[in-house]
C-alpha cells in the first residue's frame, strides 16, 4: 500500500498549495508514490482516518481551523507545518497585536461596502480566535517546512525525506523564512 | 514694573525659578539629570514634555536622553496623578501576607488597575516594590502615610472615605 | 576640630547625659513611625512636662529597636525595660508609673531575656536603643568618629586596609567580596581622582536593614565612608539612596550637615590633610541600580543599565575613575573594626565569614523585625529561637533569603549555618539580608512566579536573555499555576532558566532564575502535580486545547 | 605591546595583548555570531550571542568584550553554546512582530541569518505580539518598531558618529523602545540630520528607506567602520564586504 498523504488549508493564502503545484512534472512522479487522500485540490469532504503524512498550510485563526487541526492530529502519523503561517503565524498573525473586536470592526464595519455588521450570529461562519496561532501552539507538530511560500524544491526535499521514513532536517539552503 | 519683570521668570511661571535654583546648584551639569527630575517632579507634580525640553536645554542634554531616563525609573511620572494616592506595597513580606487580595479588592472597588487613576481622577493606584516596613506587612501608603497590617476591607473603606469626603465638600 | 576637641566633646556629652536619671527612648524608625510613634512621643513629652520630670528624665528618638511588628516601641534605658504596643495611654503610664513611682507597666513589657534579644550579637546595630538618631553629639559620646580619628592620626592608609583585610570583612550587599581586597585595588589604582560610593539602594523587596541603619545611626555610615576615602585616597563620596526612604534621606542630610559643621567631613578633617565630602544621590525606583555598574550609571544621571565587567568599578568606576562601592552595612562595620581591632572582629562568626549579619525577618513568623546575628548561626536558631517560629496552627515550609536573586530553603536544611558559602550550596544566597518565612499555606510555584514577576518588571532590557527570557519564564510559570502546562513546558522552563542564568549580562539576570530553580529543587512535586498530560497528540475533541491559555497569556 | 598565544577551538593563535576574542576570531576567519556588535561603534556585550566558553571558568563570556590571556582555552561552538544561541534567537523572534514575507530586508536581514545559523525550525515560546508603532513621518526613512531587536546600533551611531543623539531608549525591560527625541514623530525631530546612518546600521527592517519594497533593501553595515577609520586614523581604506 502506498503512503497516505493529505494536505490541509487553514488560515493562509493558499500560496503554499500553489507552490506545491509548482512541483510541475514531479507531481506525476509523486502521484506514483503516494495516495493523496485529502486536500483542497481533491474533492474529499471528511478528513480521513489513518493518514501517514499531513501538510498543514496556514495559521490557526478561527474555530474551524482549530477543530480541523485536532482532527488532523488525531488521524495523522506525522504533521508538517507547511509554510510560514503554519510555522510562525506570519501574515495571518499580523492582526494579533490588535484586539479582536477592533479587528472585526475594521474588517466587517469600517471596510464594508454594504450592510456593515459583525457576522456573529451565523453558525456557518467560523468564529475568529483571539489571536492567530502557529500550528504548534495548538497541536504537536513533527516537521516544520518554512517559506512564504516554501519553494517547490523545499517541498520536494521534505516530502521525499518523509517518504523514505526520515524526519527531514532542512539543510541551510532550504531553511528560509519569508 | 521693570523690577517686577526681572523677578518673574521669563516663562511667566515662577515655579521655574525654583527649578533654576536647583539647576544652578548642580552647575547645570548633565550628570545631575536625575536630581533635577526629582526636583522638577516635586515642583510640578509630574514631568510634562515642555518641562523635559526645558531641563534638556538647561543641562545641555539630548531630548531623547532626558526622556529615556525619565521613563527608565518608576518614580518619575509623565502624567498627572489623582487627588489621592493609594500605594500598595508588593514586597515579599506583603506578598506572603496577602497583598494580592488587597490588590484585587481595591482594583475591583476603584474599577481600575494599579498604575492607573480612577475615572473621576480622585485616586491613583500605585504599586511599590517595598517600602521597607515589612514588620507591619501587608502595608499600604495612603497619601504618604504608611498604614500597616492592611486588610482588603479596610483598604476599600479608606478609599471610600476619600471618595465620600470629596462629595461632602462638593455638596 | 582636633582629635582632642572630639574627645572633649564626647566627655561633655557623656556628662550631660549622666545628669539625667532616666533616658526614655522611643523607636523613631519607619516601622514605628507608621505604627504611630509620633503620638506616643507627644504624650511622653507632655507627661514628662506635666509631672515636672524634665530635669530628671530625657526623651529621645532612637534607631530601630528590632521588634517592628510590635511597635510602637519605647525603651527605658536606666532600668532596661522595653515596652511594646505603646499608645498614648500606655505612654502616660510609663511616665507616671515607671519613671514616677518605679513600677513597671507589666502589661506592655517585653522580656529582654527572651531569645529574640539574648541570641543577637550587635555590632552594626549597637547604637540602636542607645543614642538619639539625630544627634551627632550622642554618636560621638558613644565613641563615634573615634575610629576615623584613630585612622587619621595613628594609621597609614595601608594599615587601615590591612586591618580590614585581617578582620576578614566581606561585602554585606550579598556577594561577599572581601572588602579589604576591593579597597586595596582602588588604593593602588593610579588616578588624579577616586570615589567612594555607598550603595543604599536596598531594592530587595522584604529587606529593611539598610533603611534601619540609615535612619537610626547615619553617622556610622558616614564615618565608614570617610575611613574608606582615607584608605583609598578619595576625597568625594556619594550615597545612593532609595527615593522610597524619605526618612532615611532626611536623617542622612542632617547627619552630613552636622558632620560638616564639626569638621568631621569637608576640608582638613580633624585638622589633618585629609579632605572628604559626601553627597547624596537619590535613586528613582529601579532594582537593577543595586547592581554596581548600573548604580554608577545612575549616580551619573543615566539610565541604570549595567555594563559588562571587567573593567570593574575598582578600576574604572564613576567618570572612569577608580571607585569603591560597598553597601550600608559594610560601611557600618568599619568603625567598630578599627576601634576594637581586627582580631576582635575575626573572632566573631566563622573563619570564612567573620562578623555578624543583620537580617530583616518577615513573613509568616511570630516576631517580625530586625535582628543581628553572628555569621554561621544555624538557620533554625534565627527562625525558631529568635523569630519564635511560625504562627500557631501553621507549619514552617521554607525560608526565602536573598530576595529575587535568592532561593527558598526547605525544612530539611534548617540546620544550615548561615554564611555565604553554605547558603550557596542550597541554591540561595546571603543577599542583603531579607529573610521571609513561609508556612504551609504558601504555594511554592506561585512564590517563584511572584519573584519572576518582580525580575521581569525590574529587568533593564539591555540584554536579551533577561529582557525576554524573564518574560517567558513568567508566562511558563503562569501556565503551570493555571494547570495548563505539560511536561514539555516544564522541561522548556528548566532549559530557559539555565540559559538566562548563564548568559545574562549582569547579576540581576544571572540570579533571576534562582527562585525558580531552588523551588524546583526542593519542591519539585508541587510543579509536577500541576502539570497536565500532553493531550494534543491523538486528542479527543472534549479535551482542553492550549488555546485558552494563549488567550490569557496575551 | 606584548603578544599572547591562546587557543580557540583547539587551534593556537597569537594576538596583540588588548584585542578581544571576537577580533582575533574574525581575523582568523573563525565565525562567532553577533548582533549588537558592529565595527566602528562602542561595544555593548548586550545581545549575548557571541558568548564563548573559557576553560577553567563555569561562566560564559561575551567574545566582543573579553580579552584573551596567555594560554587561555576558548571554545566558540559547543553544544551548550549552540543550544543557548538558539534560545536567544527564539526569544528575539517571539519578542517582536517579524513577518519576513512582507519585510523590506527579506533575504538581507541579520536576524534571518541568525535564525538560519542556529537552525531555528520553529519558536517554542509563545509569540508576544506586542502592539508597536510604525513611524513614517520622516521624509526619507521609516521606523517600524515591530521589527526592532533593540540592538541599539542606531542609538550608538547617532550619538557616537553623527553626534545628533536623536535616538535613545525609553522604558525598561520588555517595554523598552527606541524613541526619537521626546518620543515624538521622527519627522518632527529638529535634531535629526537625515544622514541615514541609523538606517545603514540597522540589522533588520526596523529602519528602512522609503520606497523600498519587500526584499529590496540592502543595508551597508560596513559604512560606519569606513567613516570611523577615516575620522580616527585618517585612513580611507576600502573595506571588503563581510563574508558572513
Amino acid at each position: 500500500m502506498k503512503p497516505r498523504v493529505a494536505t490541509a488549508w487553514l488560515g493562509g493564502c493558499s500560496g503554499c498549495h500553489m507552490s506545491f503545484l509548482d512541483l510541475d512534472e514531479r507531481l506525476i512522479e509523486l502521484a506514483d508514490k503516494i495516495d493523496l487522500v485529502y486536500s483542497p485540490i481533491a474533492d474529499v469532504k471528511e478528513f480521513p482516518e489513518n493518514v501517514d503524512v499531513t501538510l498543514v498550510e496556514g495559521a490557526v485563526t478561527n474555530s474551524e481551523n482549530e477543530e480541523l487541526a485536532h482532527i488532523i492530529r488525531k488521524n495523522s502519523r506525522l504533521v508538517v507545518a507547511f509554510g510560514d503561517c503554519a510555522t510562525t503565524g506570519n501574515v495571518t498573525a499580523m492582526r494579533n497585536p490588535f484586539k479582536l473586536e477592533d479587528v472585526e470592526k475594521r474588517a466587517y464595519i469600517e471596510l464594508a461596502d454594504k450592510n456593515p455588521r459583525i457576522p456573529d450570529e451565523y453558525v456557518t461562519i467560523a468564529q475568529l480566535l483571539n489571536i492567530a496561532h502557529p500550528l504548534h501552539e495548538i497541536i504537536k507538530v513533527d516537521v516544520w517546512l518554512h517559506g512564504c511560500p516554501p519553494t517547490a524544491d523545499q517541498i520536494w526535499f521534505t516530502v521525499n525525506e518523509l517518504l523514505q521514513g526520515k524526519i527531514p532536517v532542512l539543510p541551510p539552503v532550504y531553511l528560509r523564512y519569508g | 514694573m521693570v523690577q517686577a519683570e526681572i523677578k518673574n521668570h521669563p516663562s511667566g511661571d515662577n515655579r521655574f525659578k525654583l527649578l533654576d535654583r536647583a539647576i544652578t546648584k548642580h552647575h547645570g551639569s548633565g550628570d545631575a539629570l536625575i536630581e533635577i527630575l526629582h526636583v522638577a517632579q516635586g515642583i510640578f507634580g509630574f514631568l510634562e514634555n515642555d518641562l523635559m525640553v526645558y531641563i534638556a536645554n538647561a543641562l545641555k542634554l539630548p531630548l531623547s536622553r532626558v526622556y529615556g531616563v525619565a521613563t527608565f525609573y518608576h518614580f518619575f511620572r509623565l502624567k498627572p496623578q489623582g487627588e489621592h494616592t493609594f500605594v500598595l506595597c508588593t514586597g515579599t513580606a506583603c506578598y506572603v501576607k496577602g497583598a494580592s487580595e488587597i490588590q484585587k479588592a481595591v482594583e475591583h472597588h476603584c474599577a481600575c488597575k494599579f498604575g492607573e487613576t480612577t475615572k473621576d481622577n480622585k485616586v491613583s493606584l500605585i504599586s511599590a516594590r517595598c517600602v521597607g516596613s515589612c514588620g507591619l506587612a501587608p502595608v499600604a501608603v495612603l497619601d504618604n502615610a504608611v498604614s500597616g497590617k492592611m486588610t482588603p476591607n479596610h483598604a476599600t473603606e479608606l478609599i471610600k472615605q476619600w471618595q465620600e469626603e470629596k462629595k461632602e465638600v462638593a455638596a | 576640630m582636633t582629635v582632642e576637641d572630639l574627645r572633649e566633646l564626647a566627655e561633655k556629652e557623656q556628662a550631660r547625659q549622666a545628669q539625667f536619671e532616666h533616658r526614655i527612648l522611643y523607636c523613631s524608625s519607619a516601622g514605628c513611625v507608621s505604627s504611630g510613634c509620633d503620638a506616643v512621643k507627644a504624650e511622653l513629652k507632655k507627661a514628662i512636662e506635666e509631672l515636672g520630670l524634665t530635669n530628671k528624665c530625657e526623651l529621645l528618638g532612637t534607631g530601630c529597636l528590632g521588634l517592628c511588628g510590635e511597635g510602637p516601641l519605647v525603651f527605658v534605658h536606666s532600668d532596661p525595660t522595653l515596652y511594646q504596643h505603646v499608645d498614648a495611654k500606655v505612654a502616660r503610664r510609663i511616665v507616671e508609673e515607671h519613671i514616677g513611682q518605679g513600677k513597671k507597666v507589666k502589661e506592655n513589657e517585653i522580656d529582654l531575656k527572651d531569645p529574640f534579644f539574648a541570641s543577637q550579637t550587635k555590632i552594626v546595630l549597637e547604637n540602636m536603643g542607645k543614642i538619639d538618631a539625630e544627634s551627632i553629639e550622642e554618636y560621638i559620646a558613644a565613641d563615634g568618629y573615634e575610629a576615623l580619628a584613630k585612622a587619621l592620626t595613628e594609621m597609614g592608609p595601608e594599615e587601615v586596609i590591612g586591618e580590614i583585610r585581617k578582620a576578614g570583612l566581606r561585602g554585606r550587599g550579598g556577594a561577599g567580596y572581601p572588602t579589604g581586597l576591593k579597597w586595596d585595588i582602588v588604593r593602588k589604582g593610579v588616578s588624579d581622582q577616586k570615589y567612594v560610593v555607598c550603595n543604599a539602594d536596598e531594592g530587595d523587596p522584604g529587606a529593611f536593614m539598610d533603611r534601619s541603619v540609615l535612619e537610626g545611626d547615619p553617622h556610622r555610615v558616614l564615618e565608614g565612608m570617610a575611613i574608606a576615602g582615607y584608605a583609598v585616597g578619595a576625597n568625594q563620596g556619594y550615597i545612593y539612596a532609595r527615593a522610597e526612604y524619605p526618612l532615611a534621606i532626611e536623617r542622612l542630610k542632617t547627619a552630613i550637615k552636622q558632620a560638616e559643621k564639626l569638621g568631621l567631613l569637608g576640608n582638613r578633617i580633624l585638622e589633618s590633610q585629609f579632605n572628604f565630602r559626601i553627597d547624596i544621590r537619590i535613586g528613582a525606583g529601579a532594582f537593577v541600580c543595586g547592581e554596581e555598574t548600573a548604580l554608577l550609571r545612575s549616580v551619573m544621571g543615566r539610565r541604570g543599565r549595567p555594563k559588562v565587567r571587567p573593567p570593574y568599578p575598582s578600576e574604572k568606576g564613576l567618570w572612569g575613575k577608580p571607585t569603591v562601592i560597598n553597601n550600608v552595612e559594610t560601611y557600618a562595620n568599619i568603625a567598630p573594626i578599627l576601634r576594637n581591632g581586627s582580631a576582635w572582629f575575626a573572632g566573631i562568626g566563622t573563619q570564612k565569614s567573620p562578623g555578624t549579619k543583620v537580617f530583616a525577618l518577615a513573613g509568616k513568623i511570630n516576631r517580625t523585625g530586625l535582628v543581628e546575628v553572628p555569621m554561621g548561626i544555624p538557620l533554625k536558631k534565627i527562625i525558631f529561637d529568635i523569630g519564635g517560629g511560625t504562627p500557631e496552627g501553621t507549619e514552617f515550609k521554607a525560608a526565602q533569603t536573598g530576595g529575587p536573586s535568592g532561593g527558598c530553603i526547605p525544612k530539611e536544611h534548617l540546620d544550615l549555618p548561615v554564611d555565604y558559602e553554605s547558603l550557596q550550596t542550597v541554591g540561595s544566597i546571603m543577599g542583603s539580608g531579607g529573610m521571609i518565612i513561609m508556612d504551609n499555606t504558601s504555594d511554592m510555584v506561585d512564590v517563584a512566579k511572584y519573584f519572576m514577576d518582580f525580575c521581569m518588571d525590574e529587568s533593564c532590557g539591555k540584554c536579551i536573555p533577561c529582557r525576554v527570557g524573564t518574560k517567558h519564564i513568567y508566562t511558563l510559570l503562569e501556565k503551570i499555576v493555571n494547570r495548563q502546562a505539560t511536561e514539555d513546558d516544564f522541561a522548556l522552563l528548566k532549559e530557559l532558566c539555565m540559559m538566562v542564568k548563564e548568559t545574562s549580562l549582569c547579576g540581576l539576570g544571572q540570579a533571576a532564575p534562582n527562585p525558580v530553580l531552588s523551588t524546583i529543587r526542593f519542591f519539585n512535586e508541587e510543579y509536577i502535580s500541576k502539570l497536565k498530560p500532553a493531550t494534543t497528540f491523538n486528542a479527543t475533541g472534549e479535551e482542553h486545547s492550549p488555546v485558552t491559555v494563549a488567550k490569557e497569556v496575551k | 605591546m606584548a603578544v599572547i598565544t591562546f587557543i580557540i577551538d583547539d587551534e593556537q593563535y597569537s594576538a596583540q595583548e588588548g584585542v578581544t576574542i571576537l577580533q582575533v576570531a574574525r581575523d582568523n576567519k573563525i565565525h562567532i555570531p553577533t548582533l549588537c556588535y558592529l565595527d566602528g561603534l562602542s561595544t555593548l556585550g548586550a545581545c549575548r550571542l557571541c558568548v564563548v566558553e573559557i576553560e577553567g571558568s563555569p561562566k560564559l563570556f561575551p567574545a566582543c568584550t573579553t580579552k584573551p590571556t596567555e594560554n587561555m582555552v576558548v571554545r566558540t561552538n559547543t553544544e551548550k553554546l549552540k543550544k543557548y544561541r538558539r534560545i536567544i534567537v527564539e526569544l528575539l523572534a517571539s519578542e517582536g512582530n517579524h513577518q519576513c514575507a512582507v519585510c523590506v530586508v527579506n533575504g538581507h536581514c541579520q536576524l534571518q541569518d541568525l535564525a538560519y545559523e542556529v537552525g531555528l525550525d520553529h519558536v517554542r515560546f509563545p509569540y508576544l505580539f506586542p502592539k508597536k508603532s510604525l513611524d513614517a513621518t520622516h521624509k526619507d526613512f521609516v521606523m517600524d518598531r515591530n521589527r526592532c531587536v533593540l540592538c541599539t546600533r542606531c542609538v550608538r551611531v547617532c550619538h557616537e558618529v553623527e553626534g545628533a543623539h536623536v535616538w535613545d531608549i525609553s522604558g525598561r525591560g520588555i517595554h523598552c523602545e527606541i524613541i526619537a527625541d521626546l518620543n515624538q514623530p521622527w519627522g518632527t525631530s529638529a535634531n535629526c540630520t537625515s544622514c541615514g546612518k541609523c538606517v545603514s546600521v540597522c540589522p533588520t527592517g526596523a529602519l528602512f528607506e522609503k520606497g523600498a519594497s519587500v526584499g529590496e533593501m540592502q543595508k551597508e553595515h560596513d559604512f560606519i567602520k569606513f567613516i570611523v577609520t577615516a575620522r580616527n586614523k585618517h585612513e580611507w581604506v576600502h573595506i571588503a564586504p563581510e563574508d558572513e
